[in-house]
């Protein structure tokens, strides 16, 4: 799950990593207030689960609290790749003297935390991990002992050449891995993190991404969920218990597994058809989660056409029979749906289908190809 | 010989009178897999279904039992300690079919299991089968047949589709081994390729990759550097959205961004051909195993 | 450093730990008021830091608050094993259906905390470890995971037959791991952990010892040392920087070192005299440390003679030396001193010790014969 | 070839600018020991004495000048971090001089250094001195004398005053290794005979103990069945009050009491002398390896 900035930030500060005071506001009027409550130059910026926000626009700076408004004003309501600005930070702006990257991730060859920093910082990061590998230092944290004190110390004098801002970021660099560990996270950035012309440090952009599987014993951090700044079918399907994400083409599938409903969308594709969305049912069978998916499907306009693919192990085929049929029973479904079915209880499930008026088909690449061609060709349809 | 398990591998089932702990121990005893214990604490001195003696504890368990391998199927909230638990009690392979452990907590089981010299299969994982002999997990039986070819994978009905077209197709499997999907795994695409390598009985590999980190990168290194017998690859995710898993993190560490572009052309390079779709994996087996 | 019953019981309650209800108490008159408000027949048990307390007479049952009283009467002012009861711990008498015992010690050949349990409890341990071993059940923990759930449980498993009783003592394990931990234990101990008629567990008994290199981080463990329950000569060493335990013999010593302060002591014993303490002045030779610790020999009216014997590394002998001086200046030693000097300006130190008056050897044996043939010798003395 | 140090040995000093550290630094180069390095966080770019460059981190002291030997005399608050820095900074050998460190921080650190390849010798030691060749550590150097005695001992000035009158009655010894006398140490006398053992320039070995623990046992049993060398054993404590020093703790665990005369028993037991006294060793030395 995604963090905001601004939550982002919050929890920072929490663990004593300095961030420029800042509020979120919801209005123009809103965030004038706020940049008058803070007094001197502010900067507004767009709290969207999107990266780009700055070419996009969506990050002004605002020397007075009318200019705050006025920014707000402009970017409240933007759409950012496909996202709504619904909330902005008002945040102090920093005077900037250096500009460098700090953040923590999980390296999955190392099976390990690792602590990275680079010297440059308010840029892409990936690209110059892809271009210029070694320009970012690395720390490799036994999970067993945390990142170490000498660890944290090593990266920040490499970081910084004078003792006073390596103290000061090895402090930083331990804060940071603190509020990684305790709050279950897979990723956490401060990108960049300024020095001042005063030769302080502070954190001026946060993200926090936390792994899906601590939200259970993390009931606070399941609350920052910002479900408003997400597609609805996406919100629908995880409280579902289903994973959906939405694309941009017109054939919607509904998979059991994530690796056959990558492999689905592949070969829609391959057909010359284009994927509508990723939806993965997982091991469960239950009819209601049929019926939901089938529900969040129609619901996408572009969808012209809907494709089950269903390989039967602990996921029982005539439970899925079942919750097409029960799906179907109230409202006729607005497009064509061609339906793949095989493995456990595949027989029982070609019977009920049938005989709701279904065909089911056992051959995975034949339903694909059915589902492709009831799809009306459009080009470059959305 | 099957690699990891056998006919002789004796298994106790960590949660076996959960819902799902259950059912699979039944499937696997009809399989004819020697399920010798369960454990469940608190449920000691009953018996799973008046045949199977269930224990307190896995220690008891191997005790009494001498059972070698366990089979996790506890809720994720418990499934770290089962793990650790095995592995200080003499199992020898540990099969993590539990989904939803974080990622933190598995960082301290790998090295722990590691340590003790256990192997560990999974996290959230479909387990192994070895057709005609042993069963540990919850892959279904009917998909599979006795064979020389060995099928490793990071994910569940994808590797039963494929290993269900090569059945059809009259070419068997020697084991299928189901790695996971975590980004955090005991036991590595390079792992089952060595071990596959080794086994005289397997005579050619089906690797089934997908999107994320850069595991198939390091198992393409192997095929090309380290392995004689020849593979076939599929991976899936070339129409996945970028950055949706484990993308931007994985991406600055080692700027790769885990994109199946990225690993197809790795694979390639290697010299092992890549199903364009799931159904041309018997074809291209057919060919490498003729090539030979 | 060894807590207190009272102190050690406090803080595992802290932890959740289950003990009866009881306070400690100085006066009979609190005692009584103690009982009164606990209700009910109550223990009065003598707070010292010494074993075999029962046998000595310091634990005795109480049915009534005037029974809790005249308990208190006998108790208090009690010596056992040369330490003078002033505390007693008044607690509610459990009823006992069964008597185990929980431990956690280091064990330094497998550099790892053991958590052991043994079925018989409030019997003497190393007894049992000594003739039963196989009787003491152990599950050692990696440091670096602590005691993990299923080793508590495992535990307490073969511990107890039934899954309640196991249930909460792998529970109270795992509490008192914590305890452990959590204080810079280098020993926990519940003995007898009771089952009480209804199946209840209690910790009847507490002990703790903490390490005395936690202690420096641990100000609020350090406050509770009860100074006036230990010998003042080793509260007086303490404080000056100085190891000292006191013995029974009549030659006071004072070395450099504890391995050579105890081969000085064994070399006493060798030549027929029998040492009065154990000192370690440690590897500094600041000349305050050389005065505390000859104030500390001469206040002990055993001491019949006194015996220096420094080997100078870091250590500098004129440094010692000057401190004899400068501790014998004011007040003349009331018994003959041995002094013995080697290594590290040695010649300066003989210089200064000859111009005050004092003889000073080389060797380690003629030093020590002498000092013990300076100590009149006394059949039995003490 | 002594034990672990050689005139080629590189030592990095941690903590060179406190008091210790700088008065034990001064002592080692005016021994002839290599010290290449200091390490003292915020004072990298400085030299010591004008002569010892100064670094930031350990692993800046490794790249720069080599160093393969770290001697630690940082105070007992940072003194575990300085022990992990220099195993994780590919430092071989490490000697904590350090006394004071919780048990608890050791019992993680000695893990640390074990898998990270190093060894570690202390911490609260004296460390090691191989005369006319290297001093790591605060051994006097004018009490030892080139030779082919090997010493090892939990103590500090007791093995000063053996390791003297060894010297004194012309005995040289290859190495003096004082092992610390805390309860939780890197290297144990077992380690150590195995190396005395091993070394050619070794001929014979003194062992001096003390009460508490079993290492003198686990000692004995090596002397025992594992060493072809003579040994002659001195221990310490015999008038020591029994169950001050670990004892209750340690015999709960062992059956043991770590009493002097267990100890004496079980040395003498396995064939090797025990001095009476701290003179005595330099006469059973002369015995044991006259009677080779």
């Amino acid at each position: 799950m995604n963090l905001h900035e601004y939550q982002a930030r919050e929890i920072f500060a929490r663990y004593g990593i300095p961030v420029p005071p800042g509020e979120v506001a919801t209005t123009p009027a809103e965030a004038e207030a706020v940049a008058r409550r803070l007094g001197g130059r502010v900067v507004v910026k767009a709290q969207v689960h999107a990266g780009g926000r700055g070419k996009a626009g969506g990050v002004k700076r605002a020397p007075t609290p009318a200019d705050a408004r006025a920014a707000a004003e402009r970017i409240l309501g933007m759409t950012i790749k496909g996202l709504t600005v619904r909330r902005v930070l008002v945040s102090r702006a920093a005077e900037i003297a250096h500009e460098a990257y700090l953040g923590i991730v999980i390296d999955r060859r190392q099976q390990a935390p690792v602590v990275m920093a680079c010297a440059q910082g308010g840029i892409d990061i990936e690209e110059v991990a892809a271009r210029a590998p070694e320009r970012i230092l690395r720390e490799t944290v036994d999970p067993r002992y945390g990142l170490l004190p000498h660890q944290a110390s090593r990266l920040a004098y490499r970081l910084y050449g004078d003792a006073p801002r390596a103290r000061a970021a090895a402090e930083i660099a331990q804060k940071l891995y603190r509020t990684f560990l305790e709050s279950g996270a897979s990723l956490v950035e401060i990108n960049p993190l300024v020095t001042t012309p005063q030769g302080e440090l502070q954190a001026i952009d946060a993200k926090m991404v936390i792994d899906d599987n601590e939200l259970v014993r993390r009931p606070e951090l399941q609350a920052l969920r910002d479900v408003e700044g997400e597609d609805p079918g996406e919100v629908e399907a995880r409280e579902a218990g289903l994973s959906y994400i939405r694309l941009d083409g017109d054939v919607g599938c509904c998979v059991n597994g994530a690796g056959l409903a990558m492999a689905t969308m592949d070969l829609i594709q391959y057909y010359g058809g284009r994927p509508a969305n990723f939806l993965d049912i997982g091991g469960s069978s239950r009819p209601e989660k049929v019926i939901a998916a089938l529900s969040i499907i129609t619901r996408d306009p572009s969808v012209k056409s809907i494709l089950f693919n269903i390989f039967g192990g602990i996921t029982r085929c005539d439970d899925v029979a079942n919750g097409i049929v029960a799906a179907t029973r109230e409202s006729k479904l607005p497009v064509p749906i061609t339906i793949r079915l095989t493995g456990t209880n595949e027989d029982e499930a070609v019977r009920i289908l049938e005989s709701a008026g279904f065909a089911a088909m056992t051959d995975m690449d034949a339903a694909v190809r059915k589902a492709v061609e009831l799809a009306p060709a459009q080009p470059q349809a959305g | 010989m099957p690699i990891l398990i056998d006919r002789d591998t004796r298994v106790v089932v960590q949660g076996i009178t959960g819902r799902d702990g259950s059912f699979h121990a039944r499937q696997m005893l009809a399989y004819g897999t020697k399920v010798v214990a369960g454990v469940v604490p608190g449920k000691g001195d009953e018996r799973f279904d008046g045949a199977v003696p269930v224990f307190n504890t896995v220690a008891e368990a191997v005790e009494a039992t001498g059972a070698d391998t366990s089979v996790v199927y506890v809720p994720a909230a418990f499934a770290p300690d089962a793990l650790y638990e095995a592995a200080d009690s003499g199992i020898r392979l540990i099969v993590g079919i539990t989904e939803g452990i974080p990622v933190l907590e598995m960082l301290k089981v790998v090295r722990y299991v590691r340590e003790r010299g256990a192997r560990l299969v999974g996290p959230n994982c479909p387990g192994l089968l070895s057709p005609g002999r042993s069963k540990v997990g919850i892959i279904p039986a009917q998909i599979a047949a006795p064979g020389n070819v060995g099928v490793v994978s990071r994910s569940g009905t994808l590797t039963y589709e494929i290993v269900w077209q090569l059945t059809r197709a009259g070419i068997g499997q020697s084991t299928c081994i189901g790695i996971g999907g975590d980004p955090i795994a005991g036991t590595t695409f390079v792992d089952c390729l060595e071990a596959f390598e080794a086994d005289p009985e397997t005579d050619a590999v089906v690797l089934i990759g997908e999107i994320g980190g850069t595991d198939e990168q390091e198992a393409a290194e192997v095929m090309r550097a380290r392995m004689s017998k020849p593979a076939v690859a599929f991976i899936a995710g070339q129409t996945a959205p970028p950055g949706r898993r484990m993308g931007h993190a994985g991406a600055i560490v080692t700027g790769s961004a885990g994109t199946a572009a990225e690993k197809i052309a790795a694979v390639q390079a290697a010299g092992v051909p890549v199903a364009a779709r799931p159904s041309d994996v018997v074809g291209l087996v057919r060919e490498v195993c003729a090539a030979r």
